[in-house]
């Protein structure tokens, strides 16, 4: 019987689908993604490609637009008060989630107040730091009151995407947020959930009654490959338009295609690969929060850091590594985060003479002849241990390179790939490593990335260095309560100014985002921007089927 | 010992194995270096209120057993802990409820994800393993029959180069191959293909089946053939052939009557000892073709140090092992009258 | 020499766990293998036990060398009780009782050489000053097996040796010890017929020249009628008959005995005997049968059989059997 | 077990020239030696060999990744320009030491595990068996995967977590092994001298396992050499140090697929298939060496008959007057293995009447198994039929066809062969087994006849019908030889010829055996053809007696010449080597010397080296087979007239 009825369906479907597919063709836009989202609930995502769904499902304040600036998406009008700690906001009147209940300044409220709430939204959480209450005086009125004046509160809302609440208002006590799977991700944004296999694919449908204008689309579909080289057979194959995490080595090759467009750029969410050094001072270990600062002393000292950027050849690893898709890096703010990168700065150039001048004038010397160099007391060689997070596969091409131009100023490297839970246990605030490979992903507000070196992030484990210096911590503290943008901007830039001068870090290239896509079947790409990526909407609302 | 005595002491046996996998699978994670706390958080950026609320949510935050608080670094606690408040406590009581906690990564019930993946396994190796046998043993069969023979050299050249190929190899050389002949090379279906007619899904899964299943199946036939072959070359110089022979027994008669179920025992034994060994081939073609299974998951679990998704799908990999040994065990039992009867 | 006797066994009993017992099963079942022995070997005296396979034998033989511990009963030793010896003792009470094995084939280690195997044992107790000692010893102890010159062997492995003088290696090595009691199991039913005789040969003439005691299992009395002084008959664990040779094989009192000794083929076509073959095979020794252990088969059997289990009889100085019916035999 | 491991002892020099012999002579093992060897050479020189060095980037640029090969870099260059055949000759390296020293870790630990549980047994064996299940089902690739994963992948980890899973199968085989020498009897020898357990184990049982963990750890090399490859394929691997699995990596997470830079795939897979293919061979090489197996099996297609004679006066045997069934006139038997001919049996010729029974003896190796064997054409696929014919019916059995030879065989002639236990196929149930032989040659017997047919002739041989359904290894031996006697006659043959079918059973069951195959042969009316060694049977059971030697009648005459008036020495020798229990005072003598070698024949009469009245003609020309009588023939220059 049962059997009879899944036939019976079987054939209803075969039929339906027989109807559907004589008429005319939808306009698909096929997307491939090597990796899917972990989770729809964006309270407890963690991966860029949850992010960029949630940026096409749902609306928020602000939106990320493609030459990195915040506009207004959500929002129509902001009030400051003059001591900078309340905020109101006006938002958009008549917006409708996808369910067709009307969006209101309660479900805003609702919102940031969640997220405020649940520390177990890892990363969300965070931009609600300073929130002391978020009410909604009425339907289109959002008043956020603050307990510190902060001059970029754009940048906090833009990734708080307005959850509906009737929906999440039985979902939002306890634990029931985080482990709330979301499958329906009803939102308010341009494309609307049709279908999720995980790890399979995303269907979205685009919202007709969206505010911001109706795409020529009719479905995305991000189909996940779960390898690299499936994604880009399929690119050549023209089973999916657009890949938006191209291999930089398949990169030659899809160029040789004349249908296929590549394009690179600086990406809006950069990745930053930082060669890190332990310089937490034994003196002033964070021994409460286990601390055990076993870093090499050689590294404590600046010189030794400065000789070792100039012993970096920063062009060789773009070229081999990244096979020349990115820029040499400078300091901590990339260069995609547009005016908050300091493009004064006149890095390290590659020089081992100046590297090994450096060495010997700073008493590093060879007694003992072996080819590498020892502390000026004798005491111990300069042989680092070099650790990375093993599921990194450039990370080790990257250490060879390091370890030969290295090993040419008498500086030898024990490598070894690690976990990332292993590494982070060595980390910090630990302090148990010498140097590192690792990276941040970077928001479009530099302040995530200035607050890494301030003393008060060693005991956190958010310092990994373990650098202090007061007049950064104090400039840190300065651009987070100044207002006048132009002033903060010129802040920030003396930071990365001190932070290159001490040399924490080594910033060895800022890797550029690399899309591609088939021209043969959509126009109105944004290809002639240099900036790439999905965050912002309007990127595939532009797009037009060719008939 | 009869037969029923047998199966219950293989079948005791292997609760022993899986109450010795669990006990295992749990303190292995708490013994071995690298912090399950700190890997289920990831990002050394957030507030210590925020690890403790998710270590609170992943229930790191009790002592594992009675008196000791972690065990790497070893931490001693409070011995008059309530044992029910422990991990350990809670970790064997949730899976008897078929909880085997939630995926660090997908920050879902890693049963409801493995369960998925259980089956896509369960197809490949199904489909590979019979396909393995079946022509590894019709294989083995005929270069035992010809023994001596070029045939039989040339089965056993080719049978030991394939038993040499890493099985990972094999798969990128036939996925390279696959590549440029028009087969998917990842996956389990084309995205977007479940709005397909049924038929259609079928014939795009058997494509995407393709390659790991000819992997698979190589890699394993070559065995199967090799001990098929040895085992019947034992066989066929056994006295029972000859007198099958002067009873006037044709050839044919005689293998299919006398040598196939007599060569199978040691085949049925290895096939069973093997088990274990199957899982490491499936780990390498599932994460070589990228195949949703469990292989597929404890690969990439590995990679995201996704802690509770790595534990379960180990679990299941080896509760799945002593399974199929505990039936590979019946099977023999069931070829062999010396053991049912003796 | 404190004893008339060089072996006394008293009340023998060896008896084997039935079946595998493991961590889950456990099965109370024993194998009766010895079952109350009762034996006497004076000094030079040479003895066959014959029987079929599963009658104990064996066992008796590993049993005596303290290869097998017994379960009851005593085993006496040039008057010394050695039933039970500690390991050191026990070492030394193997120098004075060495053994023989049926199957030269098996009881020579194919990886040592023929000089390696007959020097072991000296080594092993510390026999001989040094290495030249011991190498004369070995040559002495190889010639006199009969492998002349010792020094063609030496270096030899079993396997470039025929069976017969395999088993002459395994003698020369049993004689090295110099012992006083010589236990032969079944050394010649794994050679070829055609020279057995020379083995059997070869012990006789080490025995009249040494003067050791040896104790001759077999199943094949003819091979070993004309050097052995006594034969017993074991069936199921048990002496069932035991006397002089020709007591035994003239005047055949136990129903048992006369039936195996009918059967045995006699190579002369003339000779028309009257076989009695037994009918079905002998019983598991686990399950022993109630009374005479040899009732069920028995074709003599009276009902007392079933009851009663009877012990040797004595029918002369020497000759004695376990059978009922023989009880007034005198 | 012909080799010979130990080194220590003095003849040590002997043994190792035997060593490299055999092994040599192995072509599969000598080959696994050259690759291995090839890639030793490869890791000991790679900085010789290699054109670059492998930690150097020294003028690569962008340009150069997954440049195909060319006279630069013969193997082209991988993700990151660098040379894939410098990587690849360093990668053996890897591969080598881990396999090395991986396989060192787990034979060590197996190899104690196993010889504990087999030398000590019990308990501790029982503990240690279960310990070493338990860790064979848990799957190890995982095991050693989530461990690598946990703790760092460095080289000396990969190499101990390897090791430390690797075990189980050598403890497997070393513990059977173990078992298998304690049970000889040489172990239970040592100990009858006094032995004690460390003496046993070092001189005894240790060089008898050896070999086998030599075996066992060739293998093991090659699956930690696969383990690691795995590993590094993985992702977890010795960023210092370049293997052949990292390079496929490397390679496959970084683009080459897409590429098309089948170099970087397929050059490191290469290097483990060469090694791993290599040990392969090795151990496979040297397992055959262990335990050899036999150069055929019973259903290889057999050698053609031909007569390589003229045609002799056929040969009457036998007084008589019933007709005769059996027809064999100068039939030859050659052996041929390598190109070398051996003759086993040379022109015997004979007659088998109706109802008639000749014994067929001689010492082992005297040709009787082969001569009967090849009456039916059972030879093994070695054997030849030289000349002569076998006339059974008109037919000549050495010149029919397979099939028509089918159709006679069990039906005209069946065969009661040695070793009842062998020669029953244990996994079918005696019954069925009889039935088969019914339906073969009767196809369209009725079915349900056939089973009353079975329980028939069990019932003839004294097996009562709930047997039927029973296996062989339920029987006893006994029951077990009756039941083959039952099988040779379920197709009512004339002729049995029955294969020393008591040898090995008790006396009691021989007698009981020999009773039921007098009676049937009575009653059936039988011509049987018994082979045996034990003269006393023959003398109890059989009309005439054909003595064979070296191949060749020695002597031919009715059972009562034979016994009281032989005229051949061997037929001499042989009755006074033989007890009689009749006469328990007479002393046997032996034959000295063994008999030939069929490839050694001696010139001149065969049994002339061991005879004791030989004299100068003997060893140089063969007599030829005399009449003595009517039906008397023997075969020595002493019976001429």
């Amino acid at each position: 019987m049962k059997k009879l009825l899944y036939l019976l369906i079987l054939c209803a479907l075969v039929l339906s689908a027989c109807g559907t597919m004589s008429a005319k063709p939808p306009a698909v836009l096929r997307i491939g993604w090597a990796q899917g989202p972990d989770s729809l609930n964006i309270g407890v995502a963690w991966l860029a490609s949850a992010y960029t769904i949630s940026e096409l499902t749902y609306s928020s304040m602000y939106e990320l637009k493609l030459d990195g600036t915040l506009a207004f998406d959500l929002g129509t009008d902001v009030k400051r008060s003059d001591d900078g700690l309340i905020y109101t906001f006006t938002i958009r009147e008549g917006v409708k989630f996808h369910d067709g209940q009307t969006l209101t300044a309660k479900d805003v409220a609702f919102t940031y107040n969640l997220v405020k709430d649940h520390e177990d939204f890892p990363t969300l959480h965070s931009y609600t730091e300073h929130f002391v209450s978020v009410e909604a005086p009425d339907d289109k009125t959002v008043v956020i009151t603050l307990d510190e004046a902060i001059p970029n509160i754009e940048s906090k809302l833009v990734f708080l995407y307005i959850l509906p609440e009737h929906i999440w208002k039985d979902h939002s006590a306890g634990d029931a947020a985080a482990t709330f799977e979301n499958l329906e991700m009803i939102g308010s944004g341009p494309f609307k959930m049709l279908e999720y296999k995980p790890n399979e694919f995303i269907r979205l449908g685009v919202n007709k009654d969206y505010y911001g204008g109706t795409a020529s689309l009719d479905e995305v579909i991000f189909q996940i490959f779960s390898s690299n080289d499936a994604l880009v057979q399929s690119l050549k194959t023209g089973q999916i338009d657009l890949i938006t995490g191209v291999p930089n080595t398949s990169v030659e090759l899809l160029k040789a295609d004349s249908n296929i467009k590549v394009v690179s750029g600086s990406p809006l969410s950069p990745d930053l690969a930082d060669i890190i050094f332990n310089i937490a001072d034994p003196a002033n270990c964070p021994t409460d929060d286990g601390g055990l600062c076993t870093g090499h002393p050689a590294l404590r000292d600046k010189q030794v850091r400065q000789a070792l950027a100039y012993a970096t050849d920063k062009q060789k690893i773009i070229d081999i590594i990244l096979l020349g898709m990115g820029e040499t890096g400078v300091a901590l703010v990339p260069s995609g985060l547009g005016e908050w990168f300091n493009s004064d700065i006149k890095d390290y150039a590659f020089n081992l003479d100046t590297a090994n001048q450096m060495l010997d004038d700073a008493g590093y010397k060879d007694t003992d002849g072996d080819g590498v160099r020892e502390m000026p007391d004798g005491s111990q060689p300069l042989i680092f241990r070099m650790n990375w997070p093993s599921s990194d596969t450039t990370a080790p091409r990257m250490a060879e390179l390091l370890s030969e131009t290295w090993g040419k100023v008498g500086v030898k490297l024990q490598m070894q790939g690690m976990e990332s839970d292993a590494l982070t246990a060595i980390c910090c605030p630990v302090y148990d490593y010498d140097i590192m490979l690792w990276g941040w992903v970077a928001d479009p507000d530099p302040n995530t990335l200035l607050i890494i070196p301030t003393t008060d992030q060693i005991p956190t484990g958010y310092n990994e260095t373990g650098y202090s210096n007061p007049k950064y911590d104090e400039l840190y503290e300065a651009q987070g309560r100044e207002l006048d943008h132009a002033k903060r901007v010129e802040m920030v830039h003396e930071m990365q100014a001190i932070i290159h001068e001490d040399v924490p870090y080594i910033i060895p290239y800022y890797a550029f985002a690399i899309e591609a896509h088939r021209t043969d079947r959509f126009t109105g790409w944004l290809d002639n921007e240099t900036k790439v990526g999905l965050e912002d909407p309007s990127a595939l609302l532009a797009l037009k089927p060719i008939e | 010992m009869n037969r029923w005595h047998l199966l219950q002491k293989k079948a005791l046996w292997s609760l022993f194995t899986i109450a010795f996998v669990i006990v295992l699978n749990f303190f292995l994670f708490r013994v071995l270096p690298g912090d399950p706390a700190r890997a289920g958080i990831k990002d050394p950026r957030l507030t210590p209120e925020t690890i403790e609320a998710l270590r609170t949510r992943f229930g790191l935050d009790k002592p594992v057993i009675n008196c000791f608080k972690t065990i790497n670094p070893l931490v001693l606690g409070a011995c008059d802990v309530n044992p029910l408040e422990t991990q350990f406590v809670i970790y064997v009581k949730n899976l008897f409820l078929g909880d085997l906690g939630v995926s660090y990564y997908y920050n879902r019930p890693v049963e409801d994800i493995l369960k998925e993946r259980l089956w896509n396994t369960i197809l490949l190796i199904g489909l590979g393993q019979i396909l393995a046998i079946l022509i590894g043993m019709a294989y083995g069969i005929f270069a035992a029959w010809k023994a001596r023979t070029v045939i039989d050299y040339g089965a056993l050249i080719t049978g030991l180069i394939a038993w040499s190929l890493p099985t990972f190899w094999l798969g990128i050389i036939l996925l390279f191959w696959g590549s440029s002949h028009g087969f998917p090379i990842s996956g389990k279906s084309t995205p977007g293909m479940s709005s397909y007619p049924l038929m259609m899904q079928i014939g795009d899964l058997a494509k995407h089946l393709f390659l790991p299943t000819v992997t698979y199946t190589i890699v394993y036939m070559a065995e199967y053939m090799l001990i098929m072959r040895s085992s019947l070359l034992d066989v066929l110089s056994e006295d029972y052939i000859l007198t099958a022979k002067a009873k006037g027994l044709s050839v044919f008669q005689i293998l299919k009557d006398h040598a196939l179920k007599n060569g199978m025992l040691p085949l049925v034994t290895v096939i069973a000892i093997n088990l274990g060994y199957t899982v490491g081939g499936v780990i390498q073609i599932e994460s070589v073709f990228s195949w949703p299974g469990l292989g597929g998951a404890l690969y990439e679990a590995v990679n995201r140090t996704d802690f509770p998704m790595l534990q379960g799908a180990f679990l299941l990999i080896a509760v799945s092992v002593v399974v199929a040994n505990f039936i590979a065990d019946l099977t023999y039992s069931y070829l062999d009258p010396r053991v049912q009867t003796g | 020499m404190t004893s008339e006797f060089i072996l006394e066994v008293k009340g023998l009993k060896k008896y084997f766990q039935a079946g595998s017992s493991g961590w889950f099963s456990k099965n109370g079942k024993q194998v009766h293998a010895v079952d109350d022995i009762h034996l006497q070997l004076k000094h030079g005296e040479v003895i066959a036990l014959v029987g079929e396979s599963g009658c104990g034998k064996s066992t008796l033989a590993l049993t005596l060398l303290g290869l097998e511990e017994a379960t009851a009963g005593q085993i006496l030793f040039n008057g010394q009780d050695v039933t039970h010896l500690a390991d050191k003792e026990k070492k030394e009470m193997r120098r004075k009782i060495q053994m023989v094995f049926q199957d030269p084939y098996e009881s020579l280690n194919p990886t040592q050489t023929i000089q390696e195997i007959v020097v072991e044992p000296l080594v092993v107790h510390g026999i001989g000053a040094n290495e030249t000692e011991r190498l004369e010893r070995t040559k002495k102890a190889l010639e006199d097996s009969g492998l002349k010159p010792a020094e063609t062997y030496l270096n030899r492995f079993p396997h470039q040796l025929s069976g017969g003088q395999r088993q002459r290696v395994v003698i020369a090595s049993a004689l090295a010890l110099e012992p006083q009691l010589l236990v032969a199991d079944e050394p010649v039913s794994m050679l070829d017929v055609s020279i057995r005789a020379e083995i059997i040969n070869l012990l006789a003439e080490l025995q009249k020249t040494r003067g050791i005691s040896v104790i001759f299992i077999t199943h094949d009395l003819g091979t070993v009628g004309f050097f052995a002084d006594r034969v017993a008959v074991m069936y199921l664990g048990r002496i069932v008959e035991i006397g002089g040779m020709n007591d035994v094989l003239k005047n055949t009192k136990h129903p048992y005995s006369q039936a195996l000794l009918s059967v045995i083929p006699v190579p002369n076509p003339r000779l028309r005997r009257k076989r009695i073959i037994l009918q079905g095979e002998t019983p598991n020794p686990v399950n022993l049968p109630s009374g005479c252990r040899f009732h069920p088969r028995c074709p003599i059997a009276e009902e007392k059989c079933k009851q009663q289990d009877p012990h040797l009889f004595n029918l002369n100085a020497t000759h004695q059997a376990a059978c009922l019916l023989l009880e007034n035999y005198q | 077990m012909n080799v010979q491991l130990t080194e220590s002892s003095p003849a040590a020099p002997v043994q190792r020239v035997n060593y490299w012999k055999i092994v040599s002579r192995n072509r599969v093992a000598l080959l696994g030696i050259l690759m291995i060897a090839v890639a030793v050479i490869v890791a000991l020189f790679a900085p010789l060999i290699a054109r670059y060095d492998p930690k150097s980037s020294e003028g690569i640029s962008s340009s150069d990744v997954y440049n195909p090969p060319s006279a630069k870099h013969w193997l082209g260059t991988d993700d990151v320009g660098k040379d894939i055949f410098t990587n690849f000759v360093y990668g053996t390296r890897v591969s080598l030491i881990v396999g090395f020293f991986a396989s060192f870790i787990s034979i060590v630990i197996g190899g104690i595990i196993g010889l504990m549980a087999g030398f000590y047994g019990g308990r501790v064996e029982n503990f240690l068996m279960r310990f070493t299940d338990i860790m064979l089902v848990i799957p190890d690739l995982p095991l050693i995967v989530v461990i690598v994963a946990l703790t760092k992948a460095s080289l000396m980890n990969i190499i101990f977590v390897i090791g430390i899973f690797g075990w189980t199968t050598t403890a497997r085989i070393v513990r059977s092994q173990t078992l298998a020498v304690k049970s000889r009897k040489f172990v239970l020898r040592a100990k009858a001298i006094g032995a004690g357990n460390w003496h046993i184990v070092i001189h005894h049982i240790l060089p008898l396992v050896l070999p086998i963990m030599v075996v066992n750890a060739i293998l093991v090399v090659s699956s930690a050499i696969l383990s690691e490859s795995t590993l590094a394929f993985i992702g977890l691997s010795d960023p210092t140090a370049i293997s052949w699995g990292q390079m496929l990596n490397f390679a496959f997470s970084r683009g080459a697929m897409s590429v098309g830079a089948w170099w970087a795939l397929v050059v490191p897979g290469f290097g483990i298939v060469w090694i791993v293919l290599a040990l392969t061979l090795l151990g496979n090489g040297l397992e055959q060496i262990l335990n050899p197996r036999l150069e055929s099996h019973h259903l290889m297609p057999g050698r053609p008959s031909f007569q390589s004679e003229a045609e002799a006066a056929p040969v009457k045997t036998g007084k008589s007057t019933a007709p005769v069934l059996l027809d064999v006139q100068n039939l030859s038997v050659n052996y041929v293995s390598d190109g070398k001919v051996a003759q086993a049996v040379r022109n015997v010729s004979f007659q088998l009447h109706e109802g008639e029974l000749i014994g067929l003896v001689g010492e082992s190796g005297c040709g009787k198994t082969t001569l009967m064997m090849a009456l039916t054409r059972l030879l093994p696929a070695a054997g030849e039929i030289s000349n002569g014919h076998v006339i059974f019916h008109g037919k000549d059995l050495a010149a029919l066809t397979d099939e028509e030879l089918s159709n006679l065989r069990w039906s005209g002639i069946s065969v009661v062969f040695q070793g009842a236990m062998n020669a029953l196929n244990p996994v079918r149930t005696v019954g069925d087994q009889i039935e088969e032989a019914i339906l073969k040659h009767i196809p369209h017997f009725p079915p349900k006849a056939l089973s009353a047919r079975v329980e028939e002739l069990l019932d003839l041989v004294g097996i009562s019908a709930e047997h039927k359904n029973h296996f062989p290894h339920q029987y006893s031996g006994g029951m077990r030889q009756r039941a083959i006697i039952a099988m040779a006659l379920s197709c009512n043959p004339q002729v049995v010829i029955a294969d020393e079918p008591t040898t090995a059973l008790d006396v009691m069951i021989q007698a009981q055996i020999l009773e039921l195959l007098d009676e049937l042969r009575k009653k059936l009316g039988l011509a049987v053809l018994f082979v045996t060694h034990d003269l006393g049977i023959v003398a109890e059971m059989c009309d005439s007696v054909l003595v064979m030697y070296g191949g060749v009648t020695a002597e031919y005459a009715d059972v009562d010449t034979i016994y009281n008036a032989p005229r051949h020495p061997y037929t001499q020798e042989l009755l006074k080597a033989f007890p009689d229990l009749t006469k328990p005072e007479r002393r046997l003598t032996s034959i000295p010397g063994s008999p030939p070698k069929l490839d050694a024949l001696p010139p001149g009469c065969r049994f002339a080296p061991r005879c004791p009245v030989a004299f100068e003609r003997c060893s140089k020309e063969a007599p030829a087979l005399h009449r003595l009588g009517e039906n008397h023939l023997a075969s020595c220059h002493l019976v001429e007239a």
